[in-house]
């Protein structure tokens, strides 16, 4: 049993340390129920899971002011809402399409969105929002506020030439924005090595003066360290940055993606799953004396719990209504109706 | 009301400078629209007035030798629309109220995904949490001489967009008050505008509130054998074959439709119950234009009040050309028009 | 002549090797198309076919621990579409002729300036110097749950284009002679597949020389009562409501019309000749699509025969809800067909 | 009087060098004849002349393979053409909107192409015709030639986000390319630093693996050096590669930009007059013992009379005929005729 750590060698006070392994245990079993409800087939379409990644969410979204700075990401987006503070029983109703769901089901799992909480979802097209996120940086310097922006995107978004042109003009204008790239090593079926000349993608940052590093994504401890950093100094500067997260999706890129040997191996899962971030986490806050074994077991067994009653919750929500189809197309006026 | 002449390029940029002076959440951006005024030379003088001092820049002066600062409030882009209109986008979320400068309408096919799939789409996606307060102007259609890829009008492809409303005003007093109203909307705006209108002169009432809401045709010219349905420049090309088919005792209705999205059926519906008779024109490729659409309401809603079959004008099926000679003939003139409604009979 | 029976998926996949068979200048390249097969599986079997040995290789293997080197005639690209059309239709200018999978024609939005302004003007611009056989393929429409970003239809732009074509087969048969014919054809070609018709199995032509020439509709139905003019899926959806309206003794004739871009309006025009009725049907957005560019057309040509307004049914006027039973709402079914089939009397 | 050169100390033979300042010098008179035919308005629409960025046209393509490199710009493309072998009188022709033109008149000063000479345009959309450029590049490979892709484009076209995806591709499948920055310090009204997060835009190669450098574009003796050895090694490592040429355009954006002082100033031209091309390639000729005054003189005077010639028989070509509208929508039928 190793001696209890004293709180000046921790990263964080206790009780946030154990906090956000109750979020990160929490996010995984809500994201399991995310692909139960695909597999029930109560949710459709395309959906896709934080499952190895949850630091990024955990981790990063305990660092930023919430509620005040802006958040957007792509369409592997739960996480985001759930650590901005979203109802997870609204959040899992819009992953199945009901009344009760965020977006009364408009959205869906790739369109979460919560702007109560700041968050800016949720995003279909691969890189498009990137420039919705310069676009929210400019608004925060336009207002000369403080806020920063957090922009996720994935590897394979991180080529999209409308990445470019936004870091062009967060460079130009000094836009305090942060774009962190989950370098998960895939785009759906096609390697990290396949799609980008170069697989150091932090260096997409150098062209347009942005500060740009590569950063781990696996261990929450650096996580939480390397977030702070970054996220105080671009408060600081105002100057945008472009950074790196090595990460690992262990399941598959979607739902519907069941045949992750087409591109990967087995083995190189099997070498990945000894980083899993939440293995990690456990063994140092159990090596740390912040919680033992026992204690996360129990955890573990409340949020499970917590994510099964948000599961039949959700199932309980009503369908939207079918005059519903044609609300909020505008502000101020109906579409034209009917076939 | 009172009013004042001037033209298109000036109502459009009193305009912008009532509104902007109106609400501190108005902001212009766009390619070259500052000390070089846009190429149409529309938003002359804005950057004197909205960015003299310090204080009025988004970013100091990027370089020693360059006095200037980046303006916040009119911002010089580089030639990147996707991000142009993607950033504008995204701080519209906010509560901003950017209004987007296409150097050429052309121009915003490269930034369709940000306004169709994202701008566009916003305020359903999110069922009514954010909305998107953007405008996007500029100048639509064939020029002189601008070649295959400067000289598109693609306002048709945007009054496809349920999410988009699109107005394409013919007249300095329709530009200035429409565009107040698109500064003023919610929804995302497209609105086009010919180039060769700029230089044309009319009145232009002069309240401050004076807005124009869309959805309203304007009947441009009261006639009784039959509707010309037009927009944007061919308002005057109607026009002057209405007074050509007035010699030839034929008196035309040239009804303004000036907002596509939404549509004013009711008024163009109402001059066909009384004209019996429809031509509509418009300098879109022909094929698949928006004049298509407007042609096949009133071939259905109206059967029963025409007396021929609705006729269409439309611009040549070619890409522009750059000869001139070719140039012109792509883009319907008033002999054009005269043609289709004698065909029509 | 002799047929198998296949799905509409195996007979895009029989086209495209058949296709690369006979021409060494043809490739394909998109998102994921090789060991991935694509996202809807269209090319599984492709890479292993065709990039079997490092001479078949553009590039070899990017990193030590992957094996596989980038294929040549099989090329996965990077999320870039815009990148991606215009380096095909780059690599068309000198004489090849590229096969592009768009994972979702949707996706197709990023690259229309690609498309539209560069792609379909080259012809015209050299004045006949340059031709682009390119070829542009994917699913266009709703599928299930897709959402607001992911479910377009953009076929009616591409018609509106000159210097494209653009085709919507709706059969497995159609699939692979239209597609051998759009891989043949020296103009750029859009070629779009509905989602949901990749699972359905048809008899197939067996000859490797057999093309479905652009421009000619199919009578997918003979009746006598009303022409129900249509393509791609709605084909079938319109089947379906003939079924229904023959019960009801109403015999409805089913055009498809498969080619957009050339459009075969005497097939066309001679079945409401017959039937003097017609409806026109498709999944698009009801206004402005394209659907309305055929109504306005059989409105204007064939008015003395019409004994009825013509009739339309569209997608609705929203972007794509992701909740299923919105959506649903959304994509036209036999009922609205029926519905308006009854409307127009 | 300094004493003449001998052939070894000279950056070619003294006929090549010879030949490549009638050639400056005919661009040159060629230019102020187009922009006197948009003052005569016998050109219309957009048109923009390369006076001042010669080298940067007949230094580089007199190093490629002409007739078998593949070569593209955007609409400042009169010396590409005139350099790779058009026929003055078609190009002068085409700049009218003439019958006789590379493309009979319906592609005009910013869309010449001439295809017998690999010269693939001419295009108007800022940034769009890298991807082709890219296009080029893969088709060579395809194919297992050693054609290179020279492609031009402007200072405000290395922000277009198709550029950088065009980059990453070229970069990830080693495409033998070569992309020229003609950083000329405007993009139309913009100047570089406040268009580019970083005016040092050879950088823009770097996230791509792309070989990169700055070079310069005004001294005709280094844009010489440079090329060759840039052609030279692209073609044999058949990698990809930015270059950036710092250049200057002497005249306005466009035949239209009557008031180059709403941004830059007269004191900025008339110190980058000092660095005029061909007055730097002059002095050198004549240093070198090249050419004297009096030679250049004379060549000066044949050049000019060439390029009168040039206009006046290319004003003599008749417009195309009406019908030609209809010709070359495609290949194989006519589109649907009529309004
Ligand atoms: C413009 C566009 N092209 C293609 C797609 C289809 N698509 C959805 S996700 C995806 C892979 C994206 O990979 P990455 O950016 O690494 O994010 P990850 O899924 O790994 O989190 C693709 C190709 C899309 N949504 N948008
Ligand atoms: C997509 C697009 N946006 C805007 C324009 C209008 N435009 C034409 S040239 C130009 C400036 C380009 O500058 P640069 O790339 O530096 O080339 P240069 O003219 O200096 O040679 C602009 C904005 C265009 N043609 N295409
Ligand atoms: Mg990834
Ligand atoms: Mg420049």
């Amino acid at each position: 049993m190793p001696k209890p750590a004293t709180a000046s060698d921790l990263v964080a006070p206790k009780e946030d340390l154990i906090r956000y392994h109750r979020e990160m245990v929490y996010l995984r079993h809500f994201e399991e129920k995310s692909n139960f409800a695909y597999r029930q087939g109560k949710a459709g379409g395309y959906l896709h899971v934080y499952i190895g990644m949850e630091p990024l969410a955990v981790g990063w979204l305990n660092n930023i002011r919430k509620g005040y700075d802006y958040v957007i990401t792509a369409y592997r987006d739960h996480g985001h809402a759930l650590q901005l503070g979203s109802d997870p029983t609204a959040t899992m109703a819009e992953i199945m399409g009901r009344s009760g769901g965020l977006s009364r089901g408009k959205g869906g799992s790739m369109h979460l969105y919560d702007i109560a909480n700041q968050f800016y979802g949720g995003w279909g097209i691969v890189g498009g929002h990137t420039a919705l996120a310069g676009g929210l940086a400019l608004a925060a310097k336009y207002r000369k506020e403080d806020r920063v922006t957090l922009c996720y995107l994935g590897d394979g978004a991180s080529n999209a030439g409308v990445f470019f042109e936004t870091m062009n003009m967060c460079g130009l204008w000094d836009l305090p924005i942060i774009f962190i790239i989950e370098n998960n090593l895939y785009a759906m079926g096609t390697a990290l090595e396949r799609h980008a000349a170069d697989p150091e993608l932090y260096k997409r940052g150098f062209p347009f003066k942005h500060d740009y590093e590569r950063v781990d994504g696996h261990d929450m401890v650096t996580v939480l360290k390397d977030s702070k950093r970054i996220i105080d100094r671009c408060r600081e500067t105002s100057k945008p940055c472009v950074v790196e997260a090595m990460t690992w999706r262990t399941v598959g890129h979607g739902a519907a993606d069941n045949d992750r040997q087409l591109y990967r191996t087995k083995a190189e899962e099997d070498e990945m799953a000894k980083r899993d971030c939440l293995y990690l986490y456990e063994k140092y806050l159990e090596d740390n004396g912040v919680l033992t074994r026992a204690q996360m077991d129990q955890i573990d067994a409340e949020e499970l719990e917590k994510a099964e009653k948000v599961y039949d919750d959700a199932s309980e929500s009503p369908h939207p209504e079918i005059e519903e189809v044609y609300s909020n197309v505008y502000t101020d006026m109906e579409p034209e109706k009917g076939h | 009301m009172s009013s004042t002449t001037m033209t298109y390029r000036e109502a459009i940029r009193l305009a912008l400078m009532e509104e902007m002076d109106r609400d501190e959440n108005v902001f212009i951006m766009g390619e070259d629209i500052g000390k070089y005024k846009g190429t149409f030379r529309v938003t002359d003088g804005l950057f004197e007035k909205y960015c003299q001092n310090t204080s009025d820049w988004l970013h100091e002066p990027p370089h020693p030798e360059i006095q200037d600062g980046v303006g916040r409030r009119v911002i010089d882009t580089p030639i990147t629309e996707p991000g142009i209109v993607g950033m504008a986008t995204g701080a519209a979320m906010t509560g901003l109220r950017p209004v987007v400068e296409m150097m050429t309408m052309s121009f915003a096919i490269l930034a369709l995904d940000q306004i169709i799939n994202h701008a566009a789409k916003i305020h359903y996606m999110t069922d009514g949490q954010i909305s998107v307060p953007l405008v996007i102007r500029g100048p639509g259609g064939a020029a002189n001489q601008l070649s295959a890829q400067h000289s598109h009008s693609i306002e048709g492809w945007f009054a496809h967009v349920p999410g988009l409303k699109v107005v394409a005003p013919a007249t300095p007093d329709c530009a200035k008050g429409m565009l107040k109203a698109a500064i003023r909307d919610d929804n995302p705006v497209i609105f086009t505008e010919n180039p060769g209108l700029y230089a044309m002169k009319g009145e232009v009432t002069d309240d401050v509130d004076y807005t124009i809401p869309f959805g309203k045709a304007r009947i441009a010219r009261v006639g009784s054998d039959i509707s010309l349905i037009c927009y944007s420049r061919m308002v005057h090309v109607c026009l002057a074959a209405a007074d050509k088919l007035a010699e030839e005792g034929i008196n035309a209705e040239v009804v303004d439709v000036r907002s596509l999205l939404p549509l004013d059926t009711e008024t163009i519906y109402n001059s066909v119950a009384k004209t019996h008779r429809a031509v509509v024109v418009y300098e879109d490729w022909k094929s698949g234009g928006f004049g298509a659409e407007i042609a096949a309401r009133i071939g259905q809603d109206c059967f029963d009040d025409l007396d021929a079959p609705v006729g269409r004008v439309g611009g040549l099926n070619v890409p522009t050309p750059y000869s001139r000679v070719l140039e012109l003939q792509c883009i319907p003139n008033e002999h054009d028009v005269i043609a289709e409604v004698k065909k029509i009979g």
